[in-house]
């Protein structure tokens, strides 16, 4: 349950026999293929989830580049993202352990909408968390789980949004531990989550490893990955930790700025791993946005899927330790890669995944400045791109941010300024 | 140590309150109130950005607190401004304690408690599979760690905590998060149950709001009360109507008086056998 | 180009130089593989389109209708839908062919959707025509197209809908004949359309047919898919046809009801299969929706993807021939139909592929009638189901027509009926 | 047959209108003037739902026809209550001929258009290879088939559409769609140069709208010039600035006269060797 000095089990204690089941459970079904835990999770990723998702050679980004581009199409994943490989896994888990409710919290709606498809599939009741302002900005997703069966519940305690949803979440599995599991949506929380997590999500890297062999020959010299919580990262990274001769990079929210407003307890990115600093925070030590006093700041990103404050366990004692690298990419470059992923390869990312391709143009791109050669270099000849999400989600996002910034490649947006 | 003297002279009533809730004046106002209401022991609460083992009322206290300005160093200024003589436990979430002073662990927070007058802590997100930097840095500067036992606590788990504890063990009454409740849970008395061959006083909370509850759970054999949400729900009742803070202080008094009567009244009515040694 | 009596080479002039290159284009390259095109098909098919789809077993659909229910998922296809299997054959054929630009027209914005990717895929500029109406009322879409890098061209004449922009798009062709291509989007239009089309849809009943022999030990009993145009349902059906032990539904969309208002030139379904007569449309012999004069008359239905008058030829002619049995699914049953998918497989189908749920629904469901038992044996023991589409596009439809309706299985949807 | 005699005396010119635009009553008033104005020929349109080979004005003609209730039994009716002399064309879409009486092909059509003196056909979505049926028919009543001849018809495809062509061969002046413009395009003599082997008039069409262009087509050897969208869109302003009528007519009559003066002069200017024989 510890990564270096980071992960353990920060938890209420009425939570503790819950998580130690669950963490048998873990070791049971997921570790040790119990009752073919693990073979039954895989076809139905296969069947349900669409898997194994391409390794696609991009054509006009290898060649603007100037190296092999591959994209692990993750986008293609039932419900738009890897967010589905968690949750399938999770609620599956839950089935097997004999749990008979799920929550979870969402905040964008990403992670909700996954499990509540799970749960569709699965045959089981769930609830899911949100806040109430998230609510109002993600109205398509709050449909989305509501036409899955699920029930969706506003939380509208402070701010209404994720943070305020993840307390209530853990207010409910406190109140009912006994029947219900708590799908966590990213390799965040207490042991066993960030590993489950990452083990659920691992089937990205073992396929794109997998397929690099059979379609270059060869292991990637890079693989890059945006990162807000880290489940598509981990999922991305795990297979090839091992491997040496591939880079890793965790590509985070550089937001506005990486510049901190303490007084506000603001800070206007989510670059966790670049800028934050150990803590304690939902169950784990890892690294935290925080002020001096150790309050949790608010983070920021034009992605609202990497707006979180903290980063998961493993991640943080990956970057420490010097495997992975963690750069980042500010607003403005992921809403130019957005579109640029668009036009060129006919592949509308989610935000989230625009800060990958992000990092790609601000080493290799033409207008790359001149020190960044020995990123570039770094980055080799063959690279993987984790594209996490399709852009469906994101459409008034994007028409309001790109009109807000100007981006200089995006279409006219002129007939959409007042949304969809 | 001086937390489980409170319990000597039979059943201790402990309130709790976030410190700065509304403001700083008023809440020293509220705190001193809980004492002349009769408090063995005050839980002082130090306000997290992210309070998730508490319920609605507390987290809305903590976010008032936050707003008026509280911090960890404004916390310490608070007790030391404070003119009561009952001890005082710190409730808080271990972020803070962690990331006080030199950022390195717990120490300096510990021993900045300590100069100020703190006897204790409970730290609700730090089972004790975690705490051993925390417990040894009480053991230095002499303060208590409270661990809460929940309903679901058994077997190794709980012998693990017994072995921590000191103090008192705060004994959850309930699943779920802090809140009033109006009736009292028989997970309680299965707790307790579980709980008497340990040598430590058992101080239960989790939704007691009422004489009548204090009275029922000290009769089945709590040592001491633990009650948070009715008296904050006082706190944000008088702050939402703008009530005088000396009107809300009296209020205040009267039902720690009331929940004080009740662990009285519940301890005379005790069987014997069940009168701690 | 003949299918029966049906099929054929109705257009102007001005275009059959091209449409006799594009046949010649079609044997070579399509039949007979030349330069190896089938082959790179194939290949971007599956490295950027996500192929294979699965063939799912659904299991609450199999328990809800006693016998086994497969869904080939068409839907997990990038851009949602089977559509893009056409557009990147078609846009890729015309790379082959030294086009230097690709036009088409679209309605509900699906056709174009994909085939705007494709030309971003394959770097060759797009013009999309749009009715002026259709526009305003599927923005999402041309918004996705625009991302894309394409152009699109509203159409302002008439009442500003598909059939405008078939017009325009027909005229735009007729004057850029020889540089440009125009992609049709379903099985319709002269020869060698319906054929290509269909060739290009082949891939889903070739994968499915095989993976009915690897997952069941052989071939369904049933196939159904749901038919505006054709383009799913020929594609579904394409490998099968010669399977006699297969029998083939086409479901069309019933509307509001079969019958016709002759004198408003409103048919309140596009149920051509059924209620059709033979007439020439779009460049063929076909059954269509017309009054006494040979007028087209204005469809409809809940989906506006199944909102066309006319229907493929070759389908017409395997329904007159027996070999495919055209059945329909009025609106309510459709919408029904769309909500139960959603609840029960944690699956959104657009409200096109709901049609082909709600035929299961109608003749094996619970409340299906006693008269049905000798539909519901015709479907057999193990049945497949073409989910041609996911329904993200029909979000907004089905809050509207979901809360007019009164569908009683559907959530809770009063907090939506101000739209998304 | 009766078409193609109207070539014989010089440049005919073939003026366009859509029966029935905007009602009725006008329509045959504005048919009339073109007589007046000089038409040797008249193509009369019968509206269909999907005109899907002509350009924005002549649909629009189609939509107002269309909505003040033309259909294939008026538009005979519209026919007999023509009072013009010169021969008549039938514009349509081959679904209306194909679908008028029985249903089952252009025989009934062909045999009433046959009964109410129409001459002859242009159908713009009936290439030559679907044609035979209503080639049948229009041998069968005496009636000519017009077929149009593209820019990008070529060796067999010509060859094919001039053995079944008859009264005249329809020369498309451009690519593109029907509609009024304001130059000549040079894709009309290479075409007329392709066709100068077959002994049928040639007329061409899309595009004219002038007399200058008129002169300049019949004297790169022209037979004759068709002109619709220029005459169309005289009625559609009349139509939307609510004009009278018969003012409407007069205007049509000028730009008639205009047109059919342009094609005498262009037809004086030719070359010896590139009149008919």
């Amino acid at each position: 349950g510890k990564f270096g000095d980071y992960g353990g089990q920060y938890v209420p204690e009425a939570l503790m026999p819950a998580i130690e089941e669950l963490n048998d459970a873990y070791e049971r079904y997921v570790l040790n293929n119990e009752d073919g835990f693990m073979d039954d999770f895989r076809a139905r990723l296969r069947d349900f989830g669409g898997r194994p998702t391409p390794l696609q050679r991009a054509g006009r980004l290898s060649k603007r580049y100037g190296r092999e581009v591959y994209l692990k199409r993750e986008d293609l994943v039932h419900g738009g993202a890897h967010k589905l490989n968690n949750a399938l896994g999770q609620v599956l888990l839950a089935k097997y352990m004999g749990k008979e409710r799920i929550i979870a919290e969402t905040g964008a709606g990403q992670h909700g909408t996954a499990t509540a498809m799970a749960c569709a599939h699965l045959d089981i009741p769930c609830e899911i968390y949100m806040g109430k302002r998230d609510i109002n900005r993600q109205r398509p997703n709050v449909f989305r789980m509501k036409l899955n069966g699920s029930e969706v519940n506003p939380v509208t305690v402070g701010r209404g949004t994720l943070k305020e949803a993840i307390s209530e979440t853990m207010r409910d599995w406190a109140t009912n531990v006994e029947d219900t599991h708590y799908v966590i949506g990213s390799v965040v929380g207490p042991h066993p989550f960030p590993s489950m997590v990452r083990d659920f999500q691992a089937v990205i890297s073992e396929e794109a490893r997998t397929q690099a062999h059979e379609q270059m020959g060869r292991l990637p010299d890079a693989v890059i990955a945006c990162a807000g919580g880290g489940s598509n990262t981990m999922g991305a990274f795990a297979e090839f930790v091992e491997d040496d001769e591939t880079s890793l990079y965790a590509v985070e929210a550089g937001g506005s700025t990486l510049e901190v407003d303490e007084e506000a307890g603001v800070a206007p990115n989510s670059a966790s791993l670049t800028t934050g600093s150990e803590g304690i925070l939902h169950g784990a030590r890892t690294l935290l946005l925080q002020d001096r006093d150790g309050q949790i700041m608010e983070s920021h990103s034009v992605s609202s899927g990497l707006d979180y404050a903290g980063v998961g366990p493993e991640l943080a004692h990956l970057v420490d330790t010097g495997r992975v690298t963690a750069v980042n990419v500010d607003d403005d470059e992921a809403l130019t890669a957005f579109h640029r992923l668009s036009q060129l390869e006919g592949i509308i990312p989610a935000l989230e995944t625009a800060h990958a391709f992000g990092y790609l143009e601000q080493v290799a791109g033409p207008d790359a400045p001149a020190d960044s050669d020995e990123e570039a270099d770094d980055l080799g000849e063959f690279v993987v791109v984790n594209v996490s999400g399709r852009g469906d989600k994101d459409l008034e996002s994007a028409i309001e941010e790109t009109y807000e910034r100007d981006i200089d490649i995006a279409p006219n947006m002129d007939e959409f300024t007042g949304g969809l | 140590m001086s937390l489980e003297d409170a319990f000597a002279d039979g059943p201790a009533f402990i309130p709790y309150l976030a410190a700065g809730d509304p403001d700083y004046e008023s809440s020293l106002e509220y705190v001193e109130a809980l004492e002349r209401g009769g408090a063995d022991i005050i839980e002082l609460g130090l306000p997290f950005s992210e309070p998730v083992a508490e319920g609605p009322t507390i987290q809305n206290a903590v976010v008032r607190s936050l707003e008026s300005g509280m911090t960890p160093t404004r916390f310490f200024e608070f007790v030391e401004d404070l003119d009561v003589s009952v001890p005082l436990v710190c409730m808080t979430y271990y972020n803070l304690i962690y990331r006080y002073g030199d950022n390195s662990g717990p120490r300096p927070f510990v021993e900045k408690a300590a100069d100020v007058g703190i006897e204790g802590f409970v730290v609700p997100d730090l089972p004790a599979e975690e705490s051993d930097p925390l417990r040894e840095a009480c053991d230095e500067f002499g303060l208590d760690l409270v661990f809460i036992v929940a309903p679901t606590t058994r077997g190794e788990r709980l012998e693990r905590i017994m072995q921590q504890v000191s103090g008192y063990v705060y004994v959850q009454a309930r699943l779920g998060t802090t809140g009033a409740q109006t009736s009292v849970s028989d997970q309680t008395d299965s707790s307790l149950a579980r709980l008497s061959e340990y040598d430590v006083p058992k101080a239960v909370g989790f939704g007691i709001s009422s004489g009548d509850h204090a009275e029922r759970i000290v009769r089945s054999g709590a040592d001491g009360i633990i009650v948070g949400s009715a008296l904050v729900d006082i706190v944000a009742a008088g702050h939402e109507d703008g009530d005088d803070p000396g009107t809300v202080a009296d209020r205040l008094e009267t039902l720690a008086r009331e929940l004080k009567e009740g662990a009285l009244s519940g301890a005379s009515q005790r069987p014997p056998h069940s009168e701690r040694t």
